[in-house]
């Protein structure tokens, strides 16, 4: 066939790297961020065809306004002592986050992630699902875990790897499993989550039951292939599931540009796949209740997935092993323009005379003595590196349901050892 | 060379009536009377449903248990996979398909990170009851992609098991365990064997199971205890340990060569029979390793090693690995790749040199 | 939280298994398929952003009408030459297959596959882009080389691993390699060669070439996560790619809902991208010409990717392995709507009195001659299983640049084991 | 310790001026370099860019070098490498980095049937000229996704080479002989000793290379040969066949107990340096494998069956294996997995129990 583009005459191409608009140093100005007012997305019925509301993939399903209103069709209209709860749910983790991330620093675990900045998108979400649905967390939903009452003593437990900690030590800190908690294991390698989430609605589904799985991951995260098999397993299948994909801006120190987000929103994806998509304003919790009880309606009626993009952002460094400092303006997370998601619920439960400063300041103060007294308590069973908290001989328990012979040798092998050597640990510790 | 592989009654549990079986057969069976005795095991992967699979191996499922329980699915080993974790999370028992070995790869993760890892890193409190069937092996001039056997890899990785049958018994029998077992299996099928034993002389006419005393298969329930070799022929000059379609090729070649090898078929790799392994080596003190895989690092490494570490002082003779080489599966010379009687034949040679 | 869902009242969830609507025996009727009429797709200009034309991924772009005109904005205004060069190729394409088909039937090599009833999808597109471009295609489009004028003496050699096989009997038949002519090695593992063609794209513009690169894979195969990584990185970097989505309604056995095509197009993939996406005729091989030109032209302007989803059928068997009359009904391929692209174009030249159905019999009757011509030609380098066409030490040849100490051990233990054995193979053949 | 890894001054094509790096640095040095006589070398992989990745070995190189030619990826592990792979058929000589070796799975298949076939599937038309980086190896208290050591799957692989540095210095080298290298090559970076050899001794004070000879690395250009091993220690007592963090914890203890051992550093698993490997074993009559991976077909086991193939009539003693056990990677028992010095001291004495 003819050239019909003798290459003489054409341009050079470029590549296209994308750089986020602020790095260390920058002044910040997030008026390029849209951000369409409250109450003003539509909310389609639960039973509308996924192909109906394609634009609230484009917009920001937002119910609180800056006066502290909660305005328009998505308003949960809940009761003040939902939203209280709420609240103290989301101060609690906030609580949390401080005293462990502190803990790590003062050397009594080995790493930490805080939820700071994003601590509406986990808590709202599990007041709008039934305790009994399915969560499939990634390693920054330990809202979830709160929400729902879960122990803080075992969470920490389980990040001092200490006696106590039911995992027996075998993870990394905030890797948390809680079966009865409708918590799925956390993976450190990520978004394998999505497909396993789907995998348990299709059951569900396949069962005649009528709970439901949610499952998150962060917008980074989007980019992985389970990412993909997941929504189209779900779309083939209409399987019960709500996608969440935690937009906080950053992965590591990439910015949202390196998942795509130059070219569209994450919501878009669900476009995509022809399935349910929301864009929600991730700092607003009454948005994020909203978005996930109507998600979670469409799923418990056979209406199938829907994918829901918080918009939030990701207020601190990426973990403790992380400087945010090294790649990003640190104006950022105060110029955020959708704001605290604490301050915007308590102003709303202001506003409307449910709450005042006084309760609110008191209430911290609760939660932090809360949060250390359970700190103290969690302490008691040990922190990681000072002694041995678990039997040597349970590095081998659950590699398999009963140990092969192979195993065993091995055990008996590392127990020897020890008895052989110097090694100072503390079998009893 | 069928009468040389003993009959299994011995290991039936329930053994009335049997019929004839191919391995195929017999795969079928094994999925299909568990579906009648476990609601919860289900069945899905790629053209498995209406179908019933490019080898036909869920012929008929779909249509006995309906679309819910026996379907299709996406083209995607690892939402496969990754959908399989959660069923079982859930309190399914998966039975995926991957359609050729070789297309396993891109479910690896869920497979090392998730399914072998579930119930260690949340200390029991889920689990990954899955079984992964998947036709593995080449000598059907299927070419780089229709060929591999990467049954090595799972070795290495802890937390799940790997069961390779060498008979339609066998095959039905450790398939019913592996679909029990309440840890992630791979259950790689040597599809070169599923109509019939194959002696490794690819010029020479193909058999069926319909002669082979284990293409007899009882029609019911039974099951064969994972991690159990099996002698498949016994002897005192040598033992060789092999698995899947080598099994029948080295039997013909100690057959034609006349030697009085001990044939000891692996069926497990992970966990591997030591005893009868370390029984058999220290008694005939010679040991030969075969499989089809590449060389380096393929499972026949691992035998080596603990043979080696168990047996040093009863070897008599270096232990020799005979296996496919390290190269990609050729399409023309197929047969130059495998390795067939005269591989085997020489590295008998060698090593009962001294004998 | 409270649930608010108490479980009693729930109904049972069910699970969605897809189903296609005739299986065998059923009778066909495609009135459901939504064909809208030649001309009226609109056609956005190529620097327009992908947000733009987000519409052309829910239609059809198509060109001839039921009457063989070329009708609306996506007219590429072919001179007849150019068409009826399309046809020869077309039709040299379908000789080609037939007789290969034929060949491996009568034992002549292990397999085959066919692209019948979809030439018009790899024929055209050859058509459209540069010579130069690189093509990173499925199995299924032989029709690449065959319109870049490529020697079928050479696809034929490789389909008979014979002495004449460049690729040296290494590859299953059909996973051609011709760096040449500008094809990239098909690989037997699905949809690899999609991340592929866009790290080479984004060479390509990385050092400022001239050259894109294009794509094809099926619709079944777009489940894989190597699709989604492709889309994510093209719309990430806006790499100079064609991404073709060969939507031939089958995958083996499966049909197009179990890779999502009950919730949506295939095209509208790239919506969820954020990238060009385009719907196509994918029988009408001026539509198909016209989309390539255009996302071509995107992409040599740095506008980036487009994702172009060919309608099509597959009317034969997925290949030689297989029977597609357990699956489907036999009705299907004569019922599809979309009629038969080389009739169409065949049509088309007639109507415009460019052609006539005696010169197109005898160019059959020629083609159908050159291709036995070529296969005679072919033979005599030797057919598959018949003698050893390469030197059996070809068989490390190409594991490495060059071979390390273990692999030459190993050769020299594969021709000792032939000396020493009786083996049956003709060094020589 | 330090002192007992041999000066590597007779490598050195072109040493001079050298200067003090730890292993990073030296990393860092030779994706510069060849940056800099290369203009087809790019750097690419999740936030190596404008942080310079997590573990800092790209800082520096966006600026330098612009960000068409360093820059971060989305995090899709499968979409880097393949990628990668069509950058390497235009042309390009990508150095692609996987953030951990734990998170290499996802890229499975486009590393090996991908990179690792196109050579051969093409009769070398096309080829793969990458080199893919990855920190890999624990005991940093990572847990399971950050502490993996999994280079045992790649050497099964035909088509990929595996190369692995102890030191700064060889680190290097190797890494610019793998970027030159016109076959796809996994480089696995031990991050244990990124900052100072570690002699296995956890809780004892760190070291930093500063004060090792092989932390003296020439600034410029120069080159280690793949498929090249190094004496680290010349004895007779034994052979240790060791690589990466190993190599030290091994020479640490070797020198506690005071045993003549031959310490082999492999720095390439494939190909394989067996003259060196054999002449030691069969110089010591006895040999030790060590590696931090799991047990169970580990690259010990080809090693271990390799040795005993070619240098079974040398071997006084049983080879054994020393290797972390068949479990995932613990988080506060990682010490208990980790073949430290009582492990390799305990098969020391029962390898040189009857010398
Ligand atoms: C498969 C895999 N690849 C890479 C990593 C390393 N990693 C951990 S978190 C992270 C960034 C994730 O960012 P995002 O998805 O946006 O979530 P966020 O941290 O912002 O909540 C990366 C690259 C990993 N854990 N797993
Ligand atoms: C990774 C992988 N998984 C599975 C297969 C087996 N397989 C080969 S072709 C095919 C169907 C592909 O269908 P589609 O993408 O629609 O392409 P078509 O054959 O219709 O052109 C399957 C499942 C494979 N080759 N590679
Ligand atoms: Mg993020
Ligand atoms: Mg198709």
């Amino acid at each position: 066939m003819a050239s019909e583009h003798p290459r003489a005459n054409l341009q050079p191409l470029t590549l296209h790297i994308p750089e986020p608009k602020f790095r260390p140093g920058d002044a910040v100005d997030f008026a390029e961020v849209d951000v369409p007012p409250a109450g003003e997305a539509r909310r389609p019925d639960t039973a509308d065809k996924a192909s109906d509301f394609i634009d609230l993939a484009y917009t920001l399903v937002r119910v609180l306004d800056d006066d502290g209103n909660a305005v328009g069709p998505w308003d949960p209209k809940l009761s003040p002592d939902v939203m209280r709860r709420m609240l103290r749910s989301m101060a609690l983790l906030r609580a949390f986050d401080e005293r462990m991330f502190r803990a790590q620093r003062q050397g009594k675990t080995s790493f930490y992630m805080k939820a700071l900045g994003e601590e509406a998108v986990a808590v709202a979400a599990a007041y709008a699902l039934d305790h009994e649905d399915m969560c499939f967390p990634s390693y920054r939903q330990q809202g979830l875990l709160i929400a729902r009452g879960w122990s803080l003593v075992d969470m920490m437990n389980q990040i001092y790897s200490n006696t106590a900690d039911r995992l027996g030590g075998k993870q990394l800190p905030i890797m948390y499993s809680v079966k009865e908690a409708g918590f799925f294991s956390i993976s450190g390698n990520l978004t394998t989550q999505y497909p396993q989430a789907v995998g348990w609605a299709m059951a569900s589904a396949a069962k005649g039951d009528t709970r439901i799985a949610a499952t998150w991951c962060g917008e980074g995260s989007t980019a992985e292939g389970d990412f993909h098999s997941a929504c189209t397993f779900a779309a083939v299948y209409r399987a019960p599931v709500i996608f969440n994909v935690v937009n906080n801006q950053w992965a590591i120190s990439s910015f949202s540009g390196f998942a795509g987000a130059e070219a569209t929103t994450f919501a878009a994806r669900a476009v995509g796949y022809g399935i349910a998509g929301l864009r929600v304003d991730g700092n607003d919790a009454l948005a994020v209740y909203a978005a996930t009880e109507w998600a979670a309606e469409r799923a418990r009626t056979n209406q199938g997935p829907t994918l829901i993009e918080h918009f939030t952002y990701r207020a601190e460094g990426h973990s403790t092993s992380d400087d945010p400092g090294q790649y990003r303006s640190e104006g950022e997370p105060n110029a955020w323009p959708l704001g605290d998601p604490i301050k915007r619920l308590k102003d709303h439960l202001i506003a409307i005379g449910e709450w005042d400063e006084e309760r609110h300041a008191a209430q911290d103060k609760e939660l932090a003595e809360q949060v250390k007294a359970a700190q103290k308590e969690a302490e008691k069973n040990g922190i990681l590196g000072h002694g041995l908290h678990q039997p040597l001989e349970s590095l081998f328990d659950g590699v398999f349901e009963e140990l092969p012979w192979h195993l065993k040798e091995q055990r008996q092998q590392m127990l020897d050892e020890e008895t052989a050597s110097g090694r100072p640990w503390d079998r009893k510790a | 060379m069928s009468d040389m592989i003993e009959a299994p009654v011995s290991e039936t549990t329930d053994a009335e009536p049997t019929t004839r079986m191919n391995m195929i057969q017999a795969i079928n069976s094994a999925m299909d009377i568990m579906m009648e005795r476990d609601p919860d095991v289900i069945v899905m992967g790629e053209d498995v449903g209406y179908f019933g699979g490019v080898f036909r191996a869920t012929a008929g499922l779909q249509a006995k248990h309906g679309k819910t329980r026996v379907f299709d699915t996406p083209i995607t080993e690892c939402g496969i996979i990754g959908v399989a974790v959660g069923m079982g999370a859930y309190g399914l028992r998966p039975v995926p398909e991957i359609q050729f070995a070789d297309y396993i790869y891109p479910a690896l993760d869920q497979l090392v990170s998730e399914a072998a890892r579930l119930r260690y890193r949340s200390a029991g409190e889920f689990t990954s009851p899955i079984t992964v069937r998947s036709p593995f092996g080449g000598g059907i001039f299927g070419g780089q992609t229709h060929s591999q056997s990467p049954e090595g890899l799972f070795t290495h990785m802890s937390g799940i098991k790997t069961v390779i049958p060498s008979t339609p018994y066998d095959a039905k029998g450790l398939l019913i365990a592996a679909i029990e077992d309440n840890d992630p299996t791979l259950f790689f099928e040597p599809k070169r064997i599923y109509n019939g034993p194959f002696d490794g002389y690819w010029d020479r006419p193909s058999q069926n199971w319909s002669k082979h005393p284990a293409g007899e298969v009882p029609t019911g329930y039974y099951k064969i205890e994972l991690g159990k070799a099996k002698i498949v022929r016994a002897g005192e000059a040598l033992t060789i340990l092999a698995y899947g379609t080598m099994v029948h090729v080295c039997a013909a070649v100690v057959a034609e060569a006349g030697i009085d090898a001990e044939i000891v078929d692996l069926r497990t790799l992970v966990p591997l029979d030591i005893e009868t392994i370390e029984a058999s080596v220290k008694k005939t003190g010679r040991c030969m390793i075969v499989h089809e895989a590449t060389r380096t690092s393929g499972f026949g490494a691992e035998l080596s090693a603990i043979v080696q570490e168990r047996c040093f002082y009863h070897l008599e003779a270096p232990i020799e690995r005979v296996t496919g080489f390290d190269t990609p599966y050729p399409h023309s010379l197929e047969w130059a790749y495998f390795p067939g009687p005269v591989r085997i034949g020489e590295a008998l040679k060698k090593i009962m040199k001294d004998a």
